[in-house]
């Protein structure tokens, strides 16, 4: 085997052997695990560079090993896997030196971070997968590797949640297994191919097709929450922040758009989806979705509920942009894949923060906060105007490239949909922003815990600056050699090249 | 040649019998006859069915049935005592009715 | 070296303000705000125009800063700026409020940023910067009239910067380029610029204030502090007007009927100015009437231009300086009145109807959030649960239950029964 | 069966019943039928493999064709019933030790009729285990017959002595399958098949077969009458 | 090559027998005796497999007569699959064990612990169905015995009715062996094959037989005996029941089946694949509403064995081998299962599921392997039940039997629904503090070892594929794609 073969096997490694050995750490071995988890984050993100830096000049990184007569376990860095990589490589990185901060002192660490590292590892296993059966493999390794993260805390609510959480993945894992096979078995392959393998099967009825479609995105819309299959996600933030933030950001959520993504490009082919006729229902879920999330997010009082829903409706931003059938839209999805992770993973560190900080969960409990912790408040409220679309933030581009996409599909509808969601972003925004800022603090924050001279714990502050940083650079450097957008761009020609 | 149908008939009377009987009795005991009974059809079957032959009847068949003696004999043995140790147990040499808690 | 010392003021000029607006870098300066206006000083007084390209910013953008508007308006800014600047300065004895100066630097980097990108997208992200950050400063420590005030102003801007979000991308899909000219050249040839201008003009209409659309204007004059006053006077009016000159293909394009209806509503806001204007007794609000007035006469003109192209051409100089001038004008009678009235008038009671436009804005807007409620939260849920969530209730049915018992006591029952009722299935099943 | 639910009334319980025997009488008639059908339709000659015995009887090393199949054709299946025996014994001694009776005092007729027969029956099951090789009989016929000896001792009483109750014991019971497996074995590291005979040996070895196997059946049987392991130092 | 000419089948036989009766003689020495024992029978498992790779299916006669008149060994690659699996699986319950039973009860475990395992090589191995008959009996008794071994009055009533029905079910096949050969004259599975018409005995042997391994195999609805036998049994008895014993009389129905009885009709395939279904979801649903844990898991067994029947209306190469993986897998799944209970009970003294976490708390290794077992069970990948899984629903659309898919669907779903519903409770936070006995860690590592196994089961398919195809068991072409 040689380098280029290993290299995907080794930056699964980077977090899998890591995370095994955390699981058998004594709890109070604070020092080692923290080194393990932060060298297998650093390692996997020089990895992932070399990677990238490969792809872009030419290499293939592949490697293969044998499943079942037929299909193999493949591993694959293509241009689409390298952006999905990067961005949990990166947020991982930041993740965890949030969550050993925010974690101090909490029971069952070992179990934590153990469990997280798993969670990486199918994230990454999920976006370099080479074909569906090694994508379904890795995605219900997700789904198994986030159940004990969301469940951490133990109480009855987590539990409820947990189990809100399994009945909807493992019904989707379900479907999007049925639907695997199903093309397997019209197919003969699985191998994600640019611009599919489907196109050019003779004699399989397109009724099948759209149905084993349907099965897929289904399957694969319960993890992306589109409606209604989302209803596990509100519930899911009871997790603890650093979770929260990974799960919607990178892991789960964006697991699922990753995949649908999967499955319109490299599994049918996005003209042959178009042919289909099947793109056009998913723009409309999708488009339901952003509106539908976006309302929901309006009315809720939790803070960490209302980023939830929040995400429900960013996360469609991916969807619609794969669903517009143009080159163009195909940027601004891939591109909010990555955006979006960086502006909503910033938003749930800021509100881990609140609440660890001040005992702030509710938004009503809010007022004035920007004057106690001003560096949180400020990586808020720039990953806050990110998602309203602010320019030049990163959603700013996303929305850019959806609605010159849209136009350019001739779908102006979608125009529509941008501007009503951008608008109810900004309403359940702002408010918050409001709150923070101008209104008068209350006499005494709800659960005080003081950090000295900082606002609060170096390892808490650290990754939300940097991650609103980096929502900043996205949009205003989008134009800059290897920016997500430039990336997304490469991607969408191999795709649409002729 | 008829004979040994016959036999073979009585047999599978036999046979039918005792899993009337396993059925309808509650008493281990006799589910335990029951079971003898029906392996006792099961051996005169394969018995009487060897006399088919011109001359000596296939040795193979009581054999067979020779083996199949010692293990129901083994059996009814385990059997017994495991009855026994039932109704020590629970005061009746009958089955548990409700399934376990 | 001339260029790269342009290109750095350039650069510097939004940027400056921008760092400085983070209090840990400017924590050490003395009087940040004028520091903050030093780059766009310098870059006043460069004799020739300068321009510089940014490809990696955003979606490709630039900086420039050309012979005309671009300079007046540079220039009255600048002023407008170190006016406000002394006035929001604390007399001795107060603390500085660190947080407003952070504001003020905040709109300052937007306000000179809009005034010198060269294309759709950097006008469009300093004006929106520049936007919220008036915002702040509108809020930053006001009272309950104003900050109603301020959350229409920043609906309203909201709204306007969808619109013209949606205009940039109707441009972007049109021309491909996104600079000024590029766009004008080619939305003034465009078939169908229908949609675009709807968008631009409203959407400039509405940060301007423009006379339908001007139902902000009021109660923020009303209650807000002279500084801001002023600024407001200036800069949110004034970089929306140039917005409509950079934006519109003026000068390319012939609308004769909509630059007649345009033409009209200048000319009606101008009267409404006037009458409106001298039936005010309040001398706070007047700057607000000034505005309008000065809106309405750019209006006209603007419509004038659409409808007879070569007529812009050639008075749109005066145009440019209509603008700057308006800037001027506004503040300089701000100034005036808060002076006036700070020798001799009380200060002004809060006012009971902070603008009954503002109320009836909130209202529907209300009605509609609560519409929207009922239909979003109640009805989709519901569906939703009756399918998955009510799963687990069912489960718990007691039927069910007893169902499974029985099911299995009998087999354990009738043990040798079903034995030999699947041995006589499988009998019939196979004979 | 009866009814578990005893709240009910017995009557209903019974005419239940009655209605499920008749109800059962039904496919079992069918299945007897079916059966006895499928019997009658098997060809009326059929010589089994009676042919092949005949045809390899004389190299079995024994005369008797069942005693051939049981310990030579098909002796793999004779081990592996041996093994069922033992079985069979060690789940009843699992199951707990023997319970004590106190039994009556057997009597006189019983107590002098077992010391006139046991000696008999030895000398019975002994003629059957030879006779076996040429006639019917053999090890399951001698070792039940020895096994009735044993049976009849204990009837009356009598108890193995705790010296022999450990090893000893155990070893008589393993002697039949050991000595079987051991023969199975040897003749596999000898060079051939496992219990492949050479046909000189065959006779002699069966017999030595058939000799432990007899001895460890009636010691089987008649432990398996005690109904559990015997206990140490509680008997005569 | 010497190693290569010993008959390492016939030493996988002969050592258990050996072990069992030296177990039995010095009962002191049980323990060290019956695991080097264990050990011995991998090394010829082992070196049957390297056999069968270098040589192909080995047909071996005993006492050197050969079929018709003697008794024929078999091996092909079905064979050393569920003998690979038996021992790996024996392995892990003999290292269990050490740690389970007390001295008393060790004496008499490790004896019928070798029986049964002799029983189920010989089984494996044999290709003459009288002789699986005396297997199957051998197997029988040895089961009931080990269950009994519990005692307590469930044991007891769950070991007397399981040997009730071992013996009926064994009465049945009998019956069936006895209609076979006096139709063909032969006992012989290939002989058989060879000679074997439609007839009116045939069809009754069939349906006798069939009923009596079904019987045996606990398919729905026959399965009322397997929940009390396999809960109320000591943890490693039930492991061994649930993971080989059932198997065993499947595997004689499968090769039946395959062999014997290839023009069964596919109406009987059909009934089969019902049963199976209702099976799976009678199963789960059973399982789903236990109180206790070790019968929630037996429940899990009897909707796993439906799993297997599915294949029999598929009827394809495919479906075969999905078959024997979920066999495969769920032997080993379910034996880290049942271990895992056995060490929540031993720590804990019950196991009631409502008050499991207060145990699994403290049994970090053991929540572990359950979990990873249960992962496997409800066919997540990756894991052999995943690839099972797989399998049987290809097999299912291939054959355009789409509904036996959704049986597999809902099953998986069920068993997702139980395994969470126990796991969940590793992560409740309980603080009340309760007397415990502490585990050995032998029992909890390999609990962890067996399921970490099923999971291997799911990235080494091609390998053990292969092994499969040695012999082509299945018939067809080779390739299972």
């Amino acid at each position: 085997m040689n380098w280029s073969a290993a290299l995907p096997l080794f930056v699964l490694a980077s977090s899998l052997l890591p995370g095994l050995v955390i699981f058998f750490l004594p709890e109070e071995r604070v020092a080692t695990r923290s080194s393990l988890n932060l060298a297998g984050a650093v390692l996997k993100l020089v990895l992932a560079g070399v990677m990238v830096w490969g792809i872009f000049h030419g290499s293939h990184f592949e490697t293969r090993l044998p499943l079942l007569p037929g299909l193999d376990l493949l591993l694959r860095a293509d241009s689409l896997s390298m952006l999905f990589v990067v961005l949990s490589s990166i947020l991982w990185l930041v993740t965890t030196v949030y969550a050993i901060g925010y974690l101090e002192g909490s029971p069952n660490r070992s179990r934590f971070f153990g469990f997280f590292s798993l969670c990486v590892t199918a994230t990454v296993g999920v976006a370099l997968a080479g074909n569906l059966i090694t994508f379904l493999l890795f995605y219900e390794l997700l789904t198994l590797a986030t159940y004990p993260l969301i469940v951490h805390r133990g109480t009855e609510v987590a539990r409820r949640a947990g189990r809100t959480y399994l009945i909807y993945t493992v019904a989707g894992g379900t479907l999007l297994l049925i639907g695997t096979v199903w093309l397997y078995t019209l197919a003969g392959t699985l191998e994600f191919t640019p611009r599919g393998f489907l196109s050019t099967l003779d004699g399989a009825s397109s009724t099948a097709l759209v149905i084993i479609f349907v099965l897929l995105i289904a399957g694969l819309g319960v993890k992306a929450a589109l409606i209604p299959l989302h209803g596990w996600l509100p519930q899911a933030m009871v997790a603890p922040a650093p979770v929260s933030a990974l799960l919607h950001a990178v892991a789960v959520v964006k697991a699922g758009a990753f995949g649908i993504v999967r499955v319109v490009y490299d599994v049918y082919g996005i003209q042959f989806s178009a042919t289909l006729g099947v793109t056009l229902p998913l723009a409309i879920v999708a488009a339901a979705t952003i509106i539908y999330g976006s309302m929901r997010a309006l009315f809720q009082d939790d803070l960490k509920r209302r980023l939830a829903f929040s995400t429900i409706s960013q996360v469609a931003y991916i969807v619609l942009g794969i669903a517009i059938v143009g080159p163009i839209a195909a940027v601004g999805g891939l591109v909010h894949l990555v955006h979006q992770g960086v502006m909503k993973i910033t938003l749930f560190f800021c509100a881990g923060n609140l609440a660890e900080t001040l005992g702030i969960h509710k938004i009503s409990e809010m007022n004035g906060v920007g004057r106690r912790m001003p560096w949180t408040m400020a990586a808020f409220t720039i990953a806050a105007f990110g998602m309203i679309g602010a320019p030049p933030l990163a959603g700013f581009i996303s929305k850019w490239y959806l609605g010159l996409g849209a136009l350019d599909a001739g779908q102006g509808w979608v125009i529509f949909i941008l501007a009503g969601s951008s608008l109810l972003n900004a309403g359940y925004f702002l408010p918050i922003l409001y709150a923070a800022w101008f209104k008068t603090p209350a006499d005494a924050w709800p659960a005080e815990r003081a950090f000295g001279r900082r606002e609060t714990a170096w390892a808490l502050l650290a990754p939300p600056l940097v991650t609103a940083f980096l929502t900043l650079a996205v949009g205003l450097l989008a134009s800059a050699p290897f920016s997500p957008l430039q990336w997304a761009r490469f991607i969408t020609t191999l795709e649409y090249a002729e | 040649m008829i004979p040994a149908f016959l036999y073979a008939l009585v047999g599978v009377g036999l046979f039918t019998l005792g899993l009337y009987a396993l059925i309808i009795h509650a008493h281990l005991l006799r589910k335990i006859l029951a079971l003898n009974v029906m392996a006792s059809g099961v051996f005169l079957v394969l018995v009487a069915l060897a006399a088919r032959t011109q001359g000596m009847p296939d040795p193979v068949a009581h054999a067979m049935v020779i083996t199949g003696i010692v293990v129901a004999v083994s059996a009814t043995a385990l059997a017994l005592v495991l009855m026994l140790r039932v109704r020590i147990a629970t005061g009746r040499a009958e089955l548990a009715k409700e399934p376990l808690e | 070296m001339n260029t790269v010392l342009s290109a750095s003021l350039l650069i510097l000029t939004p940027l400056l303000p921008l760092l400085l607006a983070f209090p840990a870098l400017r924590s050490r300066l003395p009087r940040p705000c004028y520091i903050a206006l030093l780059p766009a000083l310098i870059l006043l007084a460069l004799p020739q125009g300068a321009s510089i390209d940014l490809p990696w910013l955003l979606l490709g953008s630039g900086l420039g800063i050309d012979g005309g508007v671009g300079r007046w308006l540079l220039a009255i800014s600048v002023l407008l700026w170190m006016v406000a600047a002394h006035l929001l300065h604390p007399a001795k004895g107060e603390s500085a409020d660190d947080r407003v100066t952070s504001y003020y630097l905040l709109t300052l980097a937007g306000n000179l940023g809009a005034v010198l990108a060269t294309d759709l997208v950097g006008f469009f992200t300093f004006s929106t910067l520049m936007g919220y950050g008036f915002y702040t400063l509108l809020v930053a420590g006001e009272d309950d009239g104003s900050r109603r005030a301020a959350r229409t102003y920043l609906i309203v801007l909201i709204v306007a910067d969808l619109m013209l979000f949606e205009a940039v991308l109707i441009a972007a899909a049109t021309a491909g380029n996104l600079h000024f000219e590029a766009v004008r050249l080619v939305m003034g040839q465009s078939a169908s610029p229908g949609l675009y201008l709807l968008m631009v003009l409203v959407g400039f209409a509405l940060k301007a204030g423009v006379w339908p659309l001007h139902f902000w204007l009021l109660p923020l004059f009303r209650t807000t502090r002279p500084a801001v006053a002023l600024l407001l006077g200036g800069i949110p009016i004034a970089v929306a007007l140039l917005g409509f000159v950079r934006w519109l293909p003026l000068g390319e394009i012939s609308l004769p009927a909509l630059g007649l209806i345009i033409q009209g509503m200048g000319v009606a806001a101008m009267l409404y100015a006037i009458l409106a204007g001298v039936r005010q007794a309040q001398l706070k609000i007047l700057p607000a009437y000034i505005a309008i007035f000065a809106t309405g006469v750019f209006t006209a003109a603007m419509g004038a231009g659409l409808s007879n192209p070569a007529a812009w051409n050639r008075y749109a100089d005066f145009a440019y300086l209509l603008i700057a001038s308006l800037g001027l004008g506004v503040a300089l009678l701000v100034v005036g009145i808060g002076w006036l009235r700070a020798r001799s008038y009380p200060p002004a009671l809060p006012e009971k109807q902070a603008g009954d436009s503002a109320l009836w804005f909130e209202h529907w807007l209300g009605a509609a959030a609560r519409w929207a409620a009922q239909m979003g939260v109640e009805t989709l849920p519901r569906l939703r649960a009756v399918w998955l969530v009510k799963a687990g209730a069912l489960w718990q049915c007691y039927a069910w239950q007893r169902a499974l018992d029985s099911g299995e006591r009998f087999l354990q029952r009738w043990a040798c029964a079903v034995t030999l009722f699947l041995l006589l299935g499988i009998l019939v099943v196979f004979i | 069966m009866k009814k578990s639910n005893n709240a009910k009334p017995i009557t209903e319980n019974d005419s239940r019943q009655a209605q499920f025997r008749l109800l059962l009488a039904v496919p079992l008639s069918a299945l007897a039928v079916g059966l006895g059908y499928a019997v009658l339709s098997l060809p009326s000659q059929a010589p089994g493999l009676s042919d092949h015995v005949a045809a390899k009887l004389e190299i079995s090393g024994v005369s008797n064709p069942v005693t051939a199949v049981l310990l030579n054709f098909r002796g793999y299946d004779t081990l592996l019933e041996l093994g069922v025996l033992l079985l069979a014994l060690l789940g009843v001694w699992s199951l707990g030790a023997a319970p004590k009776r106190r039994e009556p005092s057997p009597g006189l007729v019983l107590e002098l009729l077992s010391r006139l027969l046991v000696p008999l029956l030895i000398l019975v099951a002994g003629y059957l285990l030879w006779v076996g090789g040429h006639a019917p009989g053999g090890a399951f016929q001698a070792g039940s017959v020895l096994a009735t000896a044993g049976v009849l001792l204990l009837l009356a009483g009598w108890r193995l002595d705790t010296r022999f109750s450990g090893l000893p014991l155990r070893l008589a019971l393993v002697a039949g399958l050991g000595v079987f497996l051991l023969v199975a074995v040897v003749l596999m590291l000898a060079g051939g098949h496992l219990l492949e005979y050479p046909p000189s040996f065959a006779g002699a070895l069966i017999l030595l077969i058939e000799a432990a196997a007899t001895f460890s059946i009636g010691t089987a049987l008649a432990a398996l009458f005690l109904g559990g392991r015997p206990e140490k130092g509680s008997h005569r | 090559m010497l190693a290569l000419d010993i008959p390492w089948g016939v030493m996988a036989i002969i050592l258990p027998l050996a072990g069992a009766m030296s177990c039995f003689l010095w009962p002191r020495c049980a323990l060290p005796l019956g695991l080097v024992t264990a050990l011995a029978i991998v090394i010829c498992v082992a070196g049957l497999g390297w056999q069968l790779l270098e040589q192909g299916a080995q047909r071996y006669a005993v006492g050197g007569w050969g079929a018709p008149l003697g008794i024929d060994l078999y091996a092909d690659g079905l064979t050393l699959l569920m003998l690979m699996m038996t021992a790996v699986v024996g392995l892990g319950i003999s290292i269990y064990s050490c740690g389970y039973f007390n001295q008393d009860r060790a004496r008499h475990f490790w004896p019928l612990w070798m029986f049964l395992w002799a029983a189920l090589n010989a089984l494996f191995l044999s290709a003459d169905i009288f002789n699986l008959y005396v297997t199957l009996e051998l197997l029988g008794l040895a089961a009931v015995a080990l269950v009994a071994l519990a005692g307590g009055a469930d044991a007891l009533t769950g070991a007397m009715r399981y040997l009730l029905v071992s013996l009926l079910g064994s009465l049945c096949y009998l019956l069936g062996v006895a209609l076979l050969y006096h139709s063909f004259g032969s006992v012989d599975i290939a002989t058989l094959a060879e000679r074997v018409e439609s007839s009116p005995a045939v069809w009754a042997a069939m349906g006798l037989m069939i009923t009596g391994l079904l019987l045996k195999t606990a398919l729905f609805p026959l399965h009322f005996w397997l929940p009390s036998a396999h809960a109320s049994a000591p943890a490693p008895v039930s492991a061994l029941l649930s993971a080989l014993v059932v198997k065993a009389s499947f595997y004689i129905l499968l090769r039946l089946w395959l062999e014997i009885f290839p023009f069964a009709g596919a109406a009987l395939a059909q009934l089969l694949g019902l049963l199976g279904a209702a099976a799976v979801l009678w199963g789960g649903l059973q399982a789903l509403r236990q109180t206790r844990l070790k019968m929630l898991i037996a429940y899990s067994t009897v909707a796993q064995l439906g799993y297997l029947f599915l294949a029999f209306p598929l009827a394809s190469i495919t479906g075969w081998t999905g078959a024997l993986y979920v066999l495969l897998s769920h032997a080993a799944a379910k034996t880290a299962m049942f271990m895992a209970a056995g060490n929540i009970l031993y720590f804990g003294g019950h196991d009631r599921i409502v008050d499991l976490d207060r145990v699994v708390q403290h049994l970090p290794l053991t929540i572990t392997a359950f979990a990873l077992a249960g992962i496997s069970i409800m066919g997540l990948p990756p894991s052999g039940g995943f690839i099972a899984k797989w399998l049987l629903l290809e097999a299912a659309i291939r054959s355009g039997q789409w509904w036996w898919g959704i049986a597999l669907i809902l099953g998986g779903l069920l068993s997702a629904a139980w395994v969470f519903k126990v796991v969940g409770y590793a992560f409740t936070r309980s603080e009340v503090p309760h007397e415990a006995r502490a585990v050995p860690a032998a029992m909890e590592w390999t609990a962890l070892l067996m399921a970490v196994v099923a999971i291997l089961l799911g990235l080494f398919v091609p390998w053990l594929l292969a092994l499969m195809e040695i012999g082509l068991p299945f018939g067809g072409e080779g390739s299972a794609g």
